[in-house]
């Protein structure tokens, strides 16, 4: 049932921007919903810029699941649609292509594919308009960590920053045990990259607290140089790097970095290096960097993961972070729809979300979970190891419990006042 | 009503205006003549503030008015019409008056009113029918005859109730025809709207007929004054300005048509 | 916001100095090649090329694609130098010479018109995800230390390389036949028209130029920086800044204005690091209102 | 009350306009067209206002969508204030809008007084870098204005009047009022005398000044005015979207803007309004069939500048005329040959 984007909009858009528009478009949706037709959900996310790549393959994991849930079926025969549009990333258009999702195209629900400048203003959206939604890219903390921004009928399948700022943190403190004392950080000035950052460090001091930063540097989000953020890092002269620069982003910086020499005069933890796109972009990949793991297809090393990849792969991408994410929220979407037999209001589908555990490739133990206290998925394979210039470009990773980080997340918590 | 008093304007090493002392005496209606560059228009920009005098004095209706800027003289009174026609392209001839008429009322910034209020609208329809213009009243001032579009440009200077109104070359660039039409047209006004006026002009045939007084202006600086009799019986005149661009004749043959 | 501490120490540090110093060079001069395309346009042809970050991004992906058949840094970089060129002296007969007379507006337009397109077509040809060029082999060498300050070779050649390009430009425009009969041209074409001179052919030979040194500079840069549709947005705007600042259509003022952005980034970083884009933004408010001609410019505003 | 006078029948015009929206939006079962109309309330004030300027007073700012973004931003940050809004209770949005008028048109007064001073591309620089200097500011101060996430957690917009933002209907209403109240004192502003004032400095500043109006204060009152309009804009978005973000002060929009208005026509009154349609409409249709919009978007612009060579409206309204024109010297010649006939007749 998944067509293919053009096909897909074609004929809703064009009821709704011909003439008599209006009434056609208003009256259908009761009428398809009555026809048993297919249930629609509007997915927003990255096609074009220089995280274009990794919204193709969000897109193709998020289809993946969909095929998969039509053939095997749908709802009683009844097909589900999705109906994916370019937010460009850009705050303003995700929100207004989210609401002309739910208004112009008719889709009941909402499975945000945007990263976390566009989820904010998606989030906005989904609680104004009370719609079910599934953010499943944005790892910003406060999406779901925050009181203040909860909204009991909308989820992230995506990893949290937190979850990572642990891990890193414990991975990192033992450079630090090393010798690495002095910190330095080059992050997007944005939300996520402060966010992030700010974390990952106070998760370092937690661990190894004779760690001391010493200075950072903010390109903005897409600049295309970063000579003066390099220079400026070669002058602070720390022991080590942090940096959450992500997709092309990151391809530029190390290239540009490496005119510098960057990597030889102090440990890299660049914790988005672990996709592999990102990895197979750049052309010189220097080894030794640290990384998180974002998707790959040994982590964790079973046999589901495997065959996920192999069957990832056909579709020509190369599976990323992004693309196991979506896969995993559009599970869960399709799995609460069918409990509640295609009924698509905002509580229904919510409790039937709430607190589900669901088989998955990339769970530790082969299942993934989302927590019922704040609705976020837990129990997903995290840890961190180096990068190896040859494929498969990872090596000497080490996976992070989740007893440990439910216990710091929970301090974590605490010291925000969150609880 | 208006005076200069050793009036001087330097550009660089050029003096463009070599000092010049004029009265022109209420209700007067005044030519200034003389050859390509001998400074007339110079002299009216000085006089309507566009350039500042480096020396000298201009006193208007006894008030001292050297200095000031071109807005604040045109509030003293005196209006200006341009050597080629300063209009507003893209309105009607009717609007373009309206606007000039509504600004002299005090509304040019108003926005309680309608535009045009309707004061401004009897003042447009008197000028229209001062001008003879009510028949292109309603078309785009830009796409209208040259003639029309230089009376236009008096009419804008007019709608100002100017005490004193400068035209500078109100014939120029028109067919003799036009031109002696022009200024009776420019005579019929004067006469009608009791100001002073002044005007520039080469063509020294439309000078004689028109003007009370000429004054011949040579290099910046004033060679003669005096009634038009006075004018053509000036050896000085008659040899910098006359003998060398007009034949008598030829010039006393066009004083027929009228 | 302001750190003035790390400024001092930086400027009491020769090896901060010299690799700030470095940084500011690199940056002013990459945006002097492009900049002073913008200017030479404006100066000779009267026209504001809003279109100018486009023939960057044409550069730029020419050489990308010329480095993929030919493995050449250098045959990469004239690649990108002639498609901005041919795609210039094209948009310049087919649209922007129609609208020479007319104004603002119109120019604007056409121009933002083309950027759109441009973006677009990027697209559909090289698609919408980043490409990478990768840093020539040549290249790959360790940086330079001078003075304790750290300057990469490549960024040597890609500055020198800018300079010695856009000043040749400016000889060429200034000395040469060419020149001179464009400059006449402009001035009255007409009278230059009368001699028997195909004015229209050297009026889109300048403006060609003009893009050919932007689509140079986006080849220099494109082994540096990821390559993606719409990449022309932030360099026109540095350039524009720079354009006004140093004066339009004034080569020298653009040189100045390029180093002065250029140590204001690099420097700022260290200052002022959150308010390094609005310090030029505001740099350029400042000139505008107290010298709208700008630094060295001729041209009388008001 | 005098019914042909200008100013009565454009307010008439608008409370019609305002009775058949609040009908559409009692009759209309479901969201989508007035949810979009809403969006093109927003768009529409921001160009109309830019009109005001671009068109009416000849003066081309790059940088209008600076005090659209203001508005909607004084509006968010004011009803993000918890303090303030439990001062103001129900009266919060209606007075957060009047905030951000005003705000706005403080600000444009601001930066209309330094901007005015300059011609034509230094005038167009200069705003145009205002504007980005707005962003900045806008991205600068996190704390305030949420950086480059916009303002995040929702605008709270209490009750007022029996009206509950939140409501789709509800919404439609309110913004359809702001929307016609920001077109109709546009309208009064054109057919003001002040309105006749600006088209003597779009057709001649010159001889403007010379009629003894200071041009200058002409500008700056123009621009203030628009900007004040323009911040409406951003409140309708604001209310929309429950949020504001730093793009919506982006070049994009105002380059966007300018091009909608040529698009629809420069010299009618609502040829700014056909633009922002037909611009939502060529987005939309292009969707159908492709997501290269921006490039049928290119096409389009160069088709209007460079063969119409006026935006839409205009060039409907030339055609008519040049038909009209044609028609009457159709029944002059049908006329003269008629005489003709009978001259002819009255020979033979």
């Amino acid at each position: 049932m998944i067509k293919t984007k053009q096909a897909d909009l074609s004929r809703r858009k064009f009821l709704a921007t011909t003439g008599a528009a209006g009434v056609a478009t208003l009256a259908s949706p009761a009428i398809l919903r009555a026809a048993g037709s297919p249930i629609k959900i509007g997915m927003p996310t990255i096609l074009s810029g220089r995280v274009a790549i990794l919204g193709e393959t969000a897109s193709v994991g998020a289809k993946m699941a969909v095929d998969t849930f039509n053939a095997a079926g749908g709802i009683d025969g009844r097909m589900v649609e999705l109906v994916i549009r370019d937010s460009k990333g850009k705050p303003d258009e995700a929100a207004k292509v989210t609401r002309d999702l739910l208004s112009s195209d008719g889709c009941a629900l909402i499975l945000n594919g945007e990263a976390s400048g566009g989820t904010f203003a998606v989030h906005e959206v989904v609680r104004d308009t009370k719609t079910y939604c599934m953010h499943t890219i944005s790892e910003t903390s406060a999406l779901t960590a925050d009181p203040a921004n909860r909204a009991p009928w909308v989820f992230r399948s995506a990893r949290q920053g937190i979850h990572d700022a642990i891990s890193g943190g414990l991975y990192a403190s033992q450079l630090a045990k090393a010798g690495a004392t002095r910190w330095a950080t080059c992050s997007p000035d944005y939300a996520y990259g402060r966010d992030t950052t700010a974390e990952f460090m106070e998760f370092l001091a937690v661990f190894a607290p004779e760690v001391e930063l010493v200075g950072e540097t903010w390109p903005k989000i897409f600049q295309p140089d970063y000579t003066e953020n390099i220079t400026n890092l070669l002058n602070f002269a720390p022991d080590a790097l942090y940096s959450c620069l992500w997709g092309g982003d990151l391809v530029a910086f190390f290239d540009q970095s490496s005119l510098y020499g960057l990597f030889d005069q102090f440990q890299t933890v660049a914790v988005n290096m672990g996709d592999v796109p990102v990895l197979e972009a750049i052309k010189n990949l220097p080894s030794g960097i640290h990384s998180g793991n974002r998707y790959h297809k040994d982590i964790p090393d079973t046999d589901a993961n495997e065959a996920w990849n192999t069957s990832f792969r056909e579709s020509g991408q190369l599976p990323t972070n992004w693309a196991w994410q979506t896969y995993t929220g559009a599970q869960f979407v399709l799995e609460a729809l069918k409990e509640t037999k295609g009924e698509t209001g905002h509580e229904k589908l919510a409790d039937a979300t709430r607190g589900r555990t669901i088989d998955s490739p990339f769970g530790v133990n082969g299942t993934v979970t989302l927590r019922e206290a704040d609705n976020t998925l837990v129990d997903y394979a995290i840890g961190y190891g180096q990068t190896v210039s040859e494929a498969p470009h990872m090596e000497g990773f080490q996976p992070t419990g989740w007893d440990v980080i439910a216990d710091h997340e929970a301090d974590w918590m605490k010291r925000k006042n969150y609880l | 009503m208006l005076r200069l008093d050793h009036l001087v304007k330097k550009f660089g090493g050029l003096t463009a205006t070599n000092d010049v002392t004029l009265d022109f005496p209420a209700g007067t209606l005044s030519a200034i003549i003389g050859p390509n560059g001998a400074g007339k228009t110079t002299l009216f920009n000085q006089i309507t503030g566009h350039l500042v005098p480096t020396s000298g004095k201009i006193v208007f209706a006894g008030e001292d008015i050297t200095g000031m800027k071109p807005a604040a003289i045109v509030r003293k009174g005196i209006g200006r019409a341009f050597q080629v026609a300063n209009i507003f392209p893209t309105m009607t001839v009717e609007e373009a008056l309206a606007s000039a008429v509504s600004a002299h009322a005090h509304a040019a910034f108003e926005l309680s009113s309608a535009f045009p209020r309707r004061d401004v609208k009897t003042r447009t329809e008197e000028l229209l029918a001062l001008l003879g213009m009510e028949p292109v009243a309603r078309r785009i001032s830009g796409e209208i005859s040259h003639g029309d579009q230089k009376l236009l440009d008096v009419g804008l200077a007019l709608a100002l109730d100017p005490k004193l109104l400068l035209l500078d070359e109100p014939a120029a660039g028109m067919g003799p025809e036009e031109r002696w039409q022009m200024m009776d047209t420019v005579q019929r006004l004067w006469k009608s709207q009791n100001m002073t006026l002044i005007f520039i002009e080469h063509d020294i045939d439309l000078v004689f007929r028109t003007a009370e007084i000429i004054h011949v202006l040579r290099y910046g600086a004033v060679l003669a004054s005096g009634q038009a009799d006075e004018i053509r019986g000036n050896p000085e005149v008659i040899e910098a300005y006359l003998g060398s661009e007009t034949d008598a004749t030829e010039a006393d043959s066009r004083e027929e048509p009228a | 916001m302001l750190n003035i501490d790390a400024l001092m120490n930086c400027f009491g540090n020769s090896a901060c100095l010299v690799t700030q110093s470095a940084t500011g060079l690199i940056i002013g001069m990459l945006l002097f090649l492009v900049a002073s395309g913008v200017t030479l346009i404006f100066g000779v042809l009267h026209v504001v090329n809003f279109a100018h970050g486009a023939f960057y991004m044409i550069g730029a992906y020419a050489a990308y694609s010329a480095y993929g058949v030919t493995g050449n840094y250098y045959l990469s970089v004239l690649a990108g130098a002639v498609a901005a060129a041919i795609v210039g002296v094209l948009f310049e007969r087919l649209a922007i010479s129609r609208v020479y007379k007319e104004n603002l507006l119109m120019q604007l337009l056409v121009c933002y018109a083309f950027v759109l397109i441009c973006d677009d077509a990027v697209k559909i040809i090289w698609g919408a995800e980043y490409l990478a060029m990768g840093i020539p082999s040549e290249f790959r060498v360790p940086p330079l230390r001078i003075a304790g300050g750290v300057v990469p070779p490549f960024y040597l050649f890609l500055a020198g390389s800018a300079l010695a390009v856009a000043i040749l430009s400016v000889i060429l425009i200034r000395y040469s036949r060419f020149g001179k009969i464009v400059r006449a041209a402009a001035e009255n074409a007409t009278m230059v028209s009368v001699l028997g001179i195909r004015v229209p052919l050297y009026f889109a030979a300048l403006f060609g130029l003009g893009c050919a040194l932007a689509g140079m500079a986006g080849a220099l840069a494109a082994p540096v920086r990821s390559l993606t549709p719409g990449m022309g947005l932030s360099i026109l705007i540095e350039s524009f800044i720079v354009t006004v600042i140093g004066g339009m259509g004034s080569i020298p003022g653009a040189l100045l204005a390029a180093i002065l952005l250029g140590f204001t980034r690099s420097f700022g970083s260290v200052g002022f690091p959150l308010f390094v884009d609005g310090a030029m933004f505001l740099m350029m408010v400042v000139i505008l209102v107290f010298r709208p001609q700008g630094l060295l410019g001729e041209r009388m505003v008001r | 009350m005098n019914l042909a006078h200008p100013f009565v029948r454009a307010a008439g015009l608008a409370l019609v306009c305002f009775v058949l929206l609040i009908v559409l939006a009692l009759v209309y079962p479901g969201t989508w067209l007035l949810d979009t109309l809403t969006g093109l309330f927003a768009s529409g004030l921001l160009v109309m206002s830019l009109h005001l300027l671009v068109g009416y007073t000849g003066l081309v700012s790059f940088g209008h969508a600076a005090y659209f973004a203001s508005g909607g931003y004084i509006f968010g940050m004011f009803l993000q204030t918890p303090d303030i809004v439990a001062a103001f209770g129900a009266w919060s949005v209606p007075v957060a809008t009047l905030l951000a008028l005003l705000g706005t048109g403080l600000f444009a007064l601001v930066v209309g007084l330094i901007c005015a001073r300059l011609s034509e591309i230094y005038f167009a620089f200069l705003t145009l870098a205002f504007q980005m200097l707005l962003v900045s500011v806008i991205q600068g101060l996190v704390q305030y204005t949420g950086g480059d996430q916009g303002l995040m957690g929702g605008i709270p917009r209490p009750e007022f009047l029996g009206l509950d933002m939140v409501q789709v209907k509800d919404r439609f209403v309110f913004s359809a009022f702001l929307f016609l109240a920001g077109v109709l004192v546009i309208r009064l502003v054109t057919l003001s005398s002040l309105g006749a004032t600006l088209r003597m400095v779009r057709d001649n500043e010159v001889r403007t000044a010379f009629l003894g109006v200071n041009t200058y204060r002409v500008k700056v009152l123009a621009f203030t005015i628009a900007g004040a309009v323009a911040g409406l804009g951003g409140v309708i978005l604001a209310i929309l979207t429950s949020a504001a973000y730093p793009e919506w002060a982006g070049w994009a929009v105002s380059g966007e803007a300018i091009f909608t208005i040529m698009l629809g026509g420069l010299h009618s009154f609502y040829g700014p309004l056909v633009g922002v349609v037909v611009m939502r409409f060529i987005n939309d249709v292009t969707l159908i069939y492709t997501t290269h919009t921006d490039l049928a978007k290119g096409v389009a612009i160069l088709f209007v500048v460079l063969v119409l060579r006026r935006g839409i409206l205009d060039w409907i309204i030339d055609l008519r005329a040049a038909r009209r024109g044609r028609k009457e010297d159709d029944n002059v010649s049908r006329a003269l040959s008629k005489a003709g006939k009978e001259a002819e007749d009255a020979a033979s």
